[in-house]
């Protein structure tokens, strides 16, 4: 596990920018790997600046699992939106749902909203100004408690658990 | 093996199409803003990642060589689309659109501190 | 094969281009133009993966790539813009 | 096609002209950048349509298109944003300073 | 060169007043006067070459391809004219000396009299048409400022400006006749149009030319119906009369027509033209001179009078008729300086010129009264006296012509009542002012002037008393040299004061005898001119320039009406017009290569941008939808260029798609969110018409290029790309390479719209509205939580996509441009997110140093070619191998790319942050209902 | 060094302006130093390239070594050399006179300025037709921004017209080096001038389609009859400094004209010779005479002296429009004249309204002025030089004009011009005796004006004068670059040497 360090302020990040540049130039020649890292370490040192709070990544694996939750979660409910949207005789039931929030930080906030959004039949429609809740419109629900909590568990407790604690 | 690639491909390839489609029809015929925003920013995100996904498998087929690099659009997209939902949705709400009578939940979405103050005139009422 | 595929799909993304269009022109509120148009620039990146994949060309990749990263730019200038007024404050 | 294209192209001229001889700043600048965009297709299209033949000569393939057109049009836009960024901001100053955004300053307002 | 010294001395002579200034009177007076008696002196000094028959010319070539040469030539005619401009110049001077009170800026006033001095000179000595119009105009000029010198005087400064336009315009007509004669003839030279009579007279054009050339002459000497700028020119001080008026300016025109005479005279065009317009001017100015009540008025008037009498000779044309005339031009010259300086001299002494106020002088002033009695009597052509002579071969020669064909008894009939006004007109002149008993006292009490004043008046009038008694010796000389220039012959003549008893004489006689009748009878006589008096020519020269400057305001308001709308359809309508033109020739509009088959995606993009531009257009009014439907276009323009092979370019429009919008709407909040309906139907009718013919041209042009098959320079870059530019994408190798340059030029345009907003941007006041167009409020809600996060996640993101852009720009779809638009949108999008104050903290650099830098860069980058000895911006590529890292390449023109990209931030920044930056210092934070639509602000340094 | 010495107007500025622009504040005298430097260097390489181009030797510089017709190439000819050296005297008056104080009435004025006169000499020197927009847009950018220098209502008003209407013509550039292109496939204006020579009869119309509707766009930067509107309004409202520059503005869109149309559509083009004659020619006219009434409803002396800019533009452009080496001669020299006459009237103008007070340039009765006479007196020259009034150089480059024309083109020209110069100067005569002559009773007030002030004035007004001492000369070297322009040939075998040969 690499540490954080002064010349390597967000080691993950670094990770992840240099996976993405291997990506973008489709090679992993020797060269590209020395210019990727350089420029996954210089990166973060010009950006380090504009975050405001480190993200720390407490599990890693964690969030590779979750990642891959969320993923399954998209494709597969998707197919149910696609029902509902072109079914022309579904009468659907939208919802505005006030979503408590355990999370604090600025950051795992977005992420969860973001899961919310892209997770079909609910869009995060506005945090709280508070930062305490989540304002939630879901396009079809019968029940609104059971939504709320499915979203804890599936979402805002793992990401709690990889971020927050 | 081939043309195991190029079914799967194409197969994707028109999933990927019809999500796309659906997304935009449920923006074009779904009854009130909130319930159109859905459409476009989930089915249309997994569309078009389906359809990168075939790209990626035809181009491999093509090639010879597995190249993921597509794998960024979605990854991008990913980041960039619910951020768009969110703040339109967030623009809705700003601007009270009317929603569908059966729309369940709490009768004003935003509090009072979130509206802002009391309305004023609009300076540049004159020419528009 | 693949190219019947892409005659299905090109038909399928340009139907959803033009329901995008009528969003656009009918509204009724901004809002719903802007979500027409942002689904819009999401559409075309499909039209240039279906060019891609017909032109046999990764040229226009980084085009695609461009869109799904700063295409959702212009749609939040403008929810801003309908928020705030001022984009930059 | 190019008939087409061309159709396409006067369109966009059209409509962009249309704006440009509006009384009110904003359309005019409106009005300029969707012409600059009709110019853009057009000088680009000065070296020939070409469907699959991006000029870049290590991919082997029949037809390249003309890329001199090419260069010439991102020329073009550059400074069609540089000049569009200023006529823009110039727009709001005079507003400012007249009060209102008739093109030509006028102190009273008709509507 | 002795020719060169005499019209280049008295041109020496403006330099010294004013170099001397206003210390010295006495020593100014006596250093200027030096230039011009030399000058006299080295004109005496040639007479006796001339006695020899010579023409004296000198010449330097000055401007061959006008044809103008600094030629000069000294004759008969010249010298007879430099006595007269250089003679009386200094007589002038002297009576300047003591004219002007002591507070008078003098060395001003010398200045412009030897300017005057020295261009009436080069008149005199152009051997060269067009140096003559150089002269002729610079007396106008001159005599501008002489007749202006007094320019606290209101009378002064729209006497000076009318003698200006007149003789101005006359001296512009001049050139045109001048131009028009040396074309005929084929040369400006003087000698060689001098022996041009035959050609002349044959050139259809002569008549047109002679006109021409006439309007310069007669604008110059007042000749009718030009006569009226003369008395108002006697606003000038007396000095300035006596020379200009008397024996100078106005003989200007006198001698070009002399001067041409050989040229251009001897058709009946000429002889009508000339002689009737001066028997006109000869009676109309002795008429008016019979009543005008002030001094100078009456000599200005008997001036014209006399001009006329000239020109009549000139135009009879005879050689005894140009002999008198040249004889009247000395004699006029003399009596009538005499006469202005003794007007100026009662002026002076008695504070008037008013000849109500005046009278009795004789007995306070004897001496003046004498003299001006005598210059009077010479003016009135008493015999004994100089005017005698000449007005006596006047009369002969009006018996003698046969000019008016059947009417020839006329005109010694009205020469005759010439005579007469002018007898009575000098008879009332002397009379009033010296022996008739005042009947008002005038302002001072007067007295003799100081005797060295009076010293030029009384050489002028012992000259015409001793030319008057000795003709022969006195003006023989130079008079058969004059009229040997004139004529090109010498002529044969003998001057004396006695005839004979003839019929001249009798006319002389009857001219004296019903002159005093008629002094006598004058104040009958005067209710005759009443109803002429009353048109005052100042006045009606003054309204009709007022009335011209009222029409030309009009006119040009009504053509130029301030509205960008016309400006642009005018614009329009000119490229329409040329576009047609081109496009009609072209039969079938279809080349040789004919229509691709249009596929699917083709047309969706087609009715896509067709959709968007229609829409934009259409929905105008709505300015943000306006701005969507907009964005529809740029989006679709990407995308075809993609469609169409251009990578570059819809990576580059897409980037600047997203920039302008957000630009776009910026400044959109500071203007009004709808536009008010107020075009008529019938203007956008208009408009669209205009609009639509000027796009279908487009299209047509479009499409017949579309369709031809050209072979253009482009192969040539497809060859080389990789060869010499050692990229793969010509794209990019052209803009970094073949055509740098342009791109240099192109950073440069944007880093200077920078610059330029930024000074736009300076002392903004804002209009801000405080709520959106509906009159919501604002939400509260600045910087949404979840665009904040996401504005953080994607800049490390899309840094690395702009590095990636760049590194591969030169062989793949890419380039500094893109990536410093990507880097740009990214940092806005933090501006955006984060507000102004939270980011400026974190980018604390200012950005304009960073777009210098750029296209520093970029501009090193192309000097550093000169180094090795190769031509500004040529590139290099070298292939480098590392150990483990392989083979790469490394080019001048990424090093230039880079400053590309710096540019493109730099001034993407300085743009965008400065606007929003701007914006922010202006929005009302406290009770917006409240706060006023912003005070002048200091000039913020924004970054 | 000399090698380079033809791209140095181009490169000399730009790092001038760099150096000048990297920081926006800085030591006024640093940056003052550094402008009047580099513009005094630009002066010495502007006569070094006359020198050079007076032997009537074309030379070209292909950047970065690309030969033509495949790259960029700078051309000098004896115009081009003249045109730059022109500019570089316009920029000493005008930057010195900035120095007064001028420079410090707003942000980057000197940057500015030196990127502005790299766009002017680029637009000179460019062989290259889309080169040349791209020197345009540096140009007019840069003017943008200089006329708004100083600030102020009427300048904003001024420019929206001026910026929007050149914003258009810009879109109208693109197009005819678009279809130009398209029709000959070539950039190059020399290699486009050869490749008309065997132009294929169906496209000779596009090639008439771009070339006229390049002529709208020259048209409206040379300010043509109705295309001219922009100019009086912008020109009077610029600062003096910048509105001397601005002398040589018009005369970048006129000397567009002269080059595209002698160089691209001379003799060789057959049918498509000298297409845009008629239509400078008529419009040029008619250009004359509405300049010649403006002049005579100007009420403010800057507004005047931009209107004396259109009498000029109309005389100029006639010139063109009689397209006979005679004609371009008497043209340029005019043009010498009026742009450095009308430039010098500009500054003086600003100085006039300094010393005024209150009603600043307007011609109405104002208080005495301080230096008064010594205004008086260049005024007095300046409007001598400018009504074409002897014994200064417009009365020459009158002449000349008048003296060129032949034929019927006599019976417009002449009294279309000659009544032009009378209303010029009954216009500038009644102007000068309300400023000078009709003050109102008391002492004069104001400060003296500063020498830097003086120096450009005089710097520029002395051209009248001067340009009548070394008429031979000037003259001879303006026949010998109108010749030049009448017979292309030598210029496109310059800059092609195996001409001919891919035919
Ligand atoms: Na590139
Ligand atoms: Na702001």
């Amino acid at each position: 596990m690499i540490k954080p360090r002064s010349w390597l302020p967000t080691p993950v990040l670094s990770i992840l920018l240099l996976l993405v540049w291997l990506l973008l130039v489709r090679s992993v020649a020797f060269g590209q790997i020395v210019l990727g890292s350089a420029l996954a370490v210089a990166i973060p040192l010009a950006t380090y600046r504009f975050w405001d709070a480190e993200p720390r990544i407490g599990r890693p694996l964690k969030l590779l699992r979750f990642a891959l939750r969320v993923l399954k979660d998209i494709v597969i409910a998707n197919f149910e939106v696609a029902y509902l949207i072109s079914n022309p005789w579904r009468k659907l039931r939208p919802h505005f749902i006030e979503y408590p929030l355990m999370l604090e930080e600025r950051f795992t906030i977005t992420l969860l909203a973001s899961t919310i959004s892209l997770t079909p039949g609910t869009v995060s429609a506005n945090l709280r100004m508070d930062g305490k809740s989540l304002l939630i419109h879901a396009l079809d629900v019968d029940d609104e408690e059971a939504l709320i909590e499915q979203i804890r568990k599936r979402y805002e407790q793992p990401l709690k658990e990889i971020y927050e604690c | 093996m081939a043309w195991i690639v190029e079914a799967l491909a194409s197969l994707l390839l028109i999933a990927g199409g019809v999500f796309l489609f659906i997304g935009s029809l449920g923006m074009a015929h779904l009854k009130d803003f909130y319930m159109r925003l859905h459409g476009p920013t989930k089915a249309t995100t997994l569309g078009i990642g389906f359809m990168l996904v075939a790209s990626m498998l035809y181009f491999w087929g093509y090639e010879g060589s597995p190249d993921i690099q597509e794998i960024l659009i979605t990854l991008f997209l990913f980041i960039t689309a619910p951020v768009s939902a969110h703040l339109l949705a967030k623009t809705g709400l700003h601007l009270q659109l009317r929603r569908i009578d059966v729309t369940e939940g709490k009768p004003v979405e935003l509090r009072p501190e979130e509206v802002g103050e009391r309305p004023v005139p609009h300076p540049d009422k004159g020419h528009g | 094969m693949l190219t019947l595929a892409l005659y299905i799909t090109l038909t399928l993304v340009s139907t959803a281009l033009i329901l995008n269009l009528y969003r656009l022109a009918v509204g009724p509120d901004l809002p719903d133009r802007v979500l027409a148009l942002d689904t819009m620039y999401i559409n075309s990146i499909a039209l240039i993966v279906l060019l891609g994949l017909w032109l046999n060309t990764k040229t226009y990749f980084e085009s695609a790539l461009l869109i799904a990263m700063l295409g959702f730019i212009s749609t939040v200038a403008v929810c801003k813009y309908i928020l705030r007024g001022d984009i930059i404050e | 096609m190019e008939l087409l294209y061309a159709i396409t192209t006067g369109v966009l001229t059209a409509c962009g002209l249309y704006l440009t001889l509006r009384g009110r700043t904003f359309p005019v600048v409106v009005g300029l950048t969707l012409l600059s965009y009709a110019v853009n297709l057009f000088l680009f299209s000065m070296g020939g349509l070409t469907t699959d033949g991006a000029a870049l000569v290590n991919q082997q393939q029949g037809a390249i298109a003309d890329p001199l057109p090419q260069a010439l049009v991102l020329t073009a836009i550059v400074i069609g944003f540089a000049m569009t960024a200023f006529v823009v901001i110039l727009a709001m100053r005079a507003r400012s300073e007249a009060g209102n955004d008739h093109v030509d300053g006028k102190k009273e307002d008709r509507e | 060169m002795i020719l060169l010294w005499i019209a280049l001395l008295p041109l020496l002579g403006v330099v010294v007043p004013a170099l001397l200034g206003q210390r010295d009177r006495v020593l100014s007076t006596r250093i200027t006067a030096i230039a011009p008696a030399l000058a006299l002196l080295l004109t005496f000094s040639q007479v006796p070459a001339l006695l020899d028959g010579e023409t004296l010319r000198f010449s330097v070539g000055w401007m061959p391809e006008l044809g103008l040469d600094l030629a000069l030539r000294l004759d008969g005619l010249t010298l007879l004219f430099n006595l007269l401009i250089l003679g009386i110049g200094l007589l002038i001077l002297l009576y300047a000396h003591f004219y002007l009170s002591p507070e008078e800026p003098f060395d001003r006033f010398y200045a412009y009299l030897m300017l005057f001095m020295a261009s009436m000179v080069g008149i005199a000595m152009s051997d060269n048409l067009i140096l003559l119009w150089l002269f002729w105009e610079l007396t106008s000029i001159s005599s501008f400022l002489l007749i202006g010198y007094w320019s606290h005087q209101s009378d002064a400064r729209k006497g000076a400006r009318m003698a200006l336009t007149v003789t101005g315009a006359g001296g512009l007509a001049l050139l045109a006749g001048l131009l028009l004669l040396g074309d005929m003839v084929g040369s400006f030279d003087m000698n060689v149009v001098l022996a041009s009579q035959d050609v002349i007279l044959a050139d259809p054009r002569y008549p047109l030319m002679l006109v021409l050339v006439l309007l310069g002459a007669f604008t110059k000497s007042a000749q009718f119906p030009f006569q009226f700028w003369l008395p108002h020119a006697m606003a000038a001080p007396t000095p300035v009369s006596a020379y200009l008026h008397s024996a100078t300016m106005v003989k200007a025109g006198i001698f070009l027509m002399a001067r041409l005479h050989p040229a251009i005279a001897g058709s009946e065009l000429w002889s009508v033209i000339v002689s009737l317009t001066g028997t006109i001017t000869l009676l109309y100015g002795a008429w008016f001179a019979l009543f005008k009540t002030d001094l100078k008025g009456i000599l200005a008037f008997s001036t014209v009078s006399h001009l006329g009498l000239i020109t009549v000779l000139l135009g009879i044309g005879s050689p005894m008729a140009v002999l008198a005339a040249l004889f009247h031009i000395l004699n006029h010259a003399t009596f009538k300086a005499a006469l202005f300086m003794s007007a100026g001299i009662i002026d002076h002494e008695t504070g008037t010129r008013e000849l109500k106020m005046l009278g009795g002088l004789k007995k306070t002033m004897p001496v003046t009264a004498l003299l001006t009695t005598l210059a009077a009597a010479a003016m009135a052509g008493v015999p004994l006296f100089n005017g005698f002579i000449s007005k006596e071969m006047f009369f002969t020669e009006t018996l003698a012509t046969p000019v008016l064909g059947g009417l020839s008894w006329l005109l010694p009939v009205l020469a005759t009542l010439g005579g007469i006004l002018s007898v009575a007109y000098s008879l009332r002149l002397v009379h009033a002012v010296f022996f008739k008993p005042a009947r008002k006292t005038p302002p001072k009490s007067p007295h003799e002037p100081p005797h060295l004043m009076r010293l030029p008046v009384e050489i002028l009038v012992g000259l015409c008393v001793v030319v008057g008694l000795l003709p022969g010796l006195m003006a023989s000389g130079v008079l058969s040299l004059a009229a040997q220039a004139v004529l090109g012959e010498p002529l044969e003549f003998h001057l004396s004061i006695w005839h004979g008893f003839n019929l001249p004489l009798l006319m002389s006689l009857a001219a004296l005898a019903f002159g005093i009748l008629m002094y006598w009878r004058h104040p009958d006589l005067r209710q005759l001119t009443q109803p002429f008096a009353s048109v005052d020519a100042r006045r009606v020269f003054e309204r009709t320039i007022i009335n011209m400057n009222q029409k030309a305001d009009w006119l040009i308001n009504k053509i130029e009406g301030h509205s960008l709308q016309r400006y642009m359809g005018l614009l329009l309508l000119s490229a329409l017009v040329m576009g047609v033109i081109g496009l009609a020739p072209i039969a079938p509009l279809t080349g040789k290569l004919g229509n691709q088959p249009v596929d699917a995606i083709v047309l969706l993009g087609a009715a896509m941008l067709i959709f968007g531009g229609i829409a934009t257009a259409a929905t105008h009014r709505y300015r943000l939808i306006s701005l969507l439907m907009l964005s529809v276009v740029g989006l679709f323009v990407a995308l075809t260029f993609a469609r169409f092979s251009a990578p570059d370019l819809a990576l580059t429009q897409l980037s600047v798609e997203v920039v302008t919008m957000i630009l776009l709407m910026l400044a959109l909040f500071f203007l009004p969110q709808q536009t008010p309906r107020e075009s008529s139907p019938l203007r956008n009718v208009r408009d669209i018409l205009l609009a639509s013919a000027l796009g279908l041209v487009i299209a047509s042009l479009n499409y017949a290029v579309l369709t031809t098959d050209t072979s253009s320079i482009s192969d040539y870059f497809l060859a080389n790309s990789k060869p010499g530019g050692g990229g793969y994408n010509v794209v990019n190798v052209i803009l970094v390479d073949f055509r740098g340059f342009d791109t240099l030029g192109e950073i440069t345009v944007l880093a200077l719209a920078g610059l330029a907003i930024f000074k736009l941007l300076n002392r903004l006041r804002l209009f801000l509205p405080h709520s959106d167009g509906e009159g919501r409020v604002w939400s509260p809600d600045r910087y949404p939580a979840i665009l904040t996060s996401i504005s953080m996640a994607l800049l490390p993101l899309a840094l690395l996509v702009s590095a990636f852009i760049f590194l591969r720009g030169h062989n793949m779809p890419g380039g500094g441009f893109i990536a410093g638009l990507v880097t740009a949108v990214a940092l806005i999008l933090v501006y955006m997110a984060r507000g102004v104050e939270w980011a400026q903290e974190r980018l604390d650099f200012p950005f304009q140093p960073v777009a210098i830098a750029g296209v520093a860069i970029a501009t090193l980058t192309g000097l550093g070619s000169w180094v090795f000895g190769y031509p500004f911006l040529t590139s290099t590529f070298a292939y480098f191998t590392l150990p483990l890292v392989g083979t790469f390449e490394l080019a001048s023109a990424m090093l230039f790319d880079l400053g590309v990209y710096l540019a493109v931030v730099g001034a993407t920044l300085m743009i965008l942050a400065n606007l929003g930056k701007v914006t922010t210092a202006h929005r009302p934070t406290l009770e917006p209902s409240e706060t006023e639509p912003e005070a002048s602000s200091p000039d913020k340094e924004t970054r | 060094m000399t090698q380079h010495l033809i791209v140095l107007p181009v490169v000399l500025p730009l790092i001038a302006g760099i150096l000048l622009l990297y920081q926006r504040q800085g030591i006024v005298r640093y940056k003052r130093i550094v402008s009047i430097v580099s513009t005094a260097l630009l002066l010495l390489v502007s006569i070094g390239l006359v020198n050079q181009a007076a032997s009537g030797e074309i030379t070209y510089y292909a950047l970065g070594d690309w030969q033509p017709p495949f790259g960029i190439a700078l051309v000098l000819d004896r115009l081009s050399a003249m045109m730059v050296l022109l500019t570089s005297v316009l920029a000493v008056g005008a930057v010195v006179y900035a120095c007064a104080g001028d420079d410090e009435k707003g942000s980057n004025f000197h940057g500015l300025f030196q990127w502005q006169l790299m766009g002017i000499n680029g637009a000179f020197l460019t062989g290259d037709l889309f080169n040349l927009f791209v020197f345009f847009e540096v140009l007019l950018l840069a003017s943008y921004a200089l006329l708004l220098h100083g600030g102020g209502k009427a300048r904003i008003q001024a420019s929206v017209h001026y910026v929007v209407l050149n914003l258009a013509g810009s879109s109208l550039f693109l197009i005819g080096v678009g279809v130009l292109y398209g029709a000959t496939g070539t950039l190059n204006m020399a290699d486009m001038a050869q490749r008309l020579a065997e132009l294929p009869p169906e496209r000779e119309g596009l090639v008439t389609a771009g070339a006229l509707i390049l002529l709208v766009v020259f048209g409206l930067k040379a300010a043509i009859l109705p295309l001219y509107f922009w100019l009086p309004r912008a020109y009077a409202n610029a600062p003096a400094p910048v509105a001397a520059l601005f002398a040589i503005m018009t005369k970048v869109g006129i000397y567009a004209i002269l080059r595209v149309y002698s160089l691209i559509f001379g003799d060789q083009a057959g049918s498509l010779t000298a297409l845009e004659q008629p239509w400078v020619w008529w419009f040029a006219l008619a250009t004359l005479a509405i300049a010649g009434v403006s002049v005579l409803a100007a009420k403010d002396l800057r507004l005047l002296v931009a209107y004396l800019v259109l009498v000029s533009v109309g005389t100029l452009l006639a010139g063109i429009g009689m397209r006979t080496p005679e004609a371009v001669s008497a043209l340029l020299y005019y043009l010498i004249h009026t742009t450095l006459v009308t430039g010098g009237l500009f500054l003086l103008a600003d100085m006039i309204g300094a010393q005024r007070g209150k009603p600043g340039t307007r011609l109405v009765k104002g208080r005495p002025l301080v230096q008064g006479q010594w205004l008086a007196l260049a005024f007095f020259i300046g409007a001598i030089a400018v009504a074409g009034l002897p014994p200064l150089s417009g009365a020459l480059g009158k002449a000349l004009m008048l003296n060129a024309a032949e034929g019927m083109q006599r019976l417009w020209l002449w009294p279309l011009l000659l009544l032009a110069g009378l209303s010029s100067l009954i216009a500038l005569s009644r102007a000068g005796s309300t400023l000078f002559w009709r003050s109102q009773r008391g002492t004069a007030t104001g400060k003296k004006l500063p020498r830097e002030q003086w120096f450009g004035v005089i710097w520029l007004l002395s051209a009248a004068p001067l340009l009548v001492i070394f008429a031979g000369p000037v003259s001879h070297y303006t026949a010998a670059a109108a010749e030049q322009l009448a017979n292309p040939l030598p210029l496109i075998e310059a800059l092609m040497p195996d001409a001919g040969d891919n035919s």
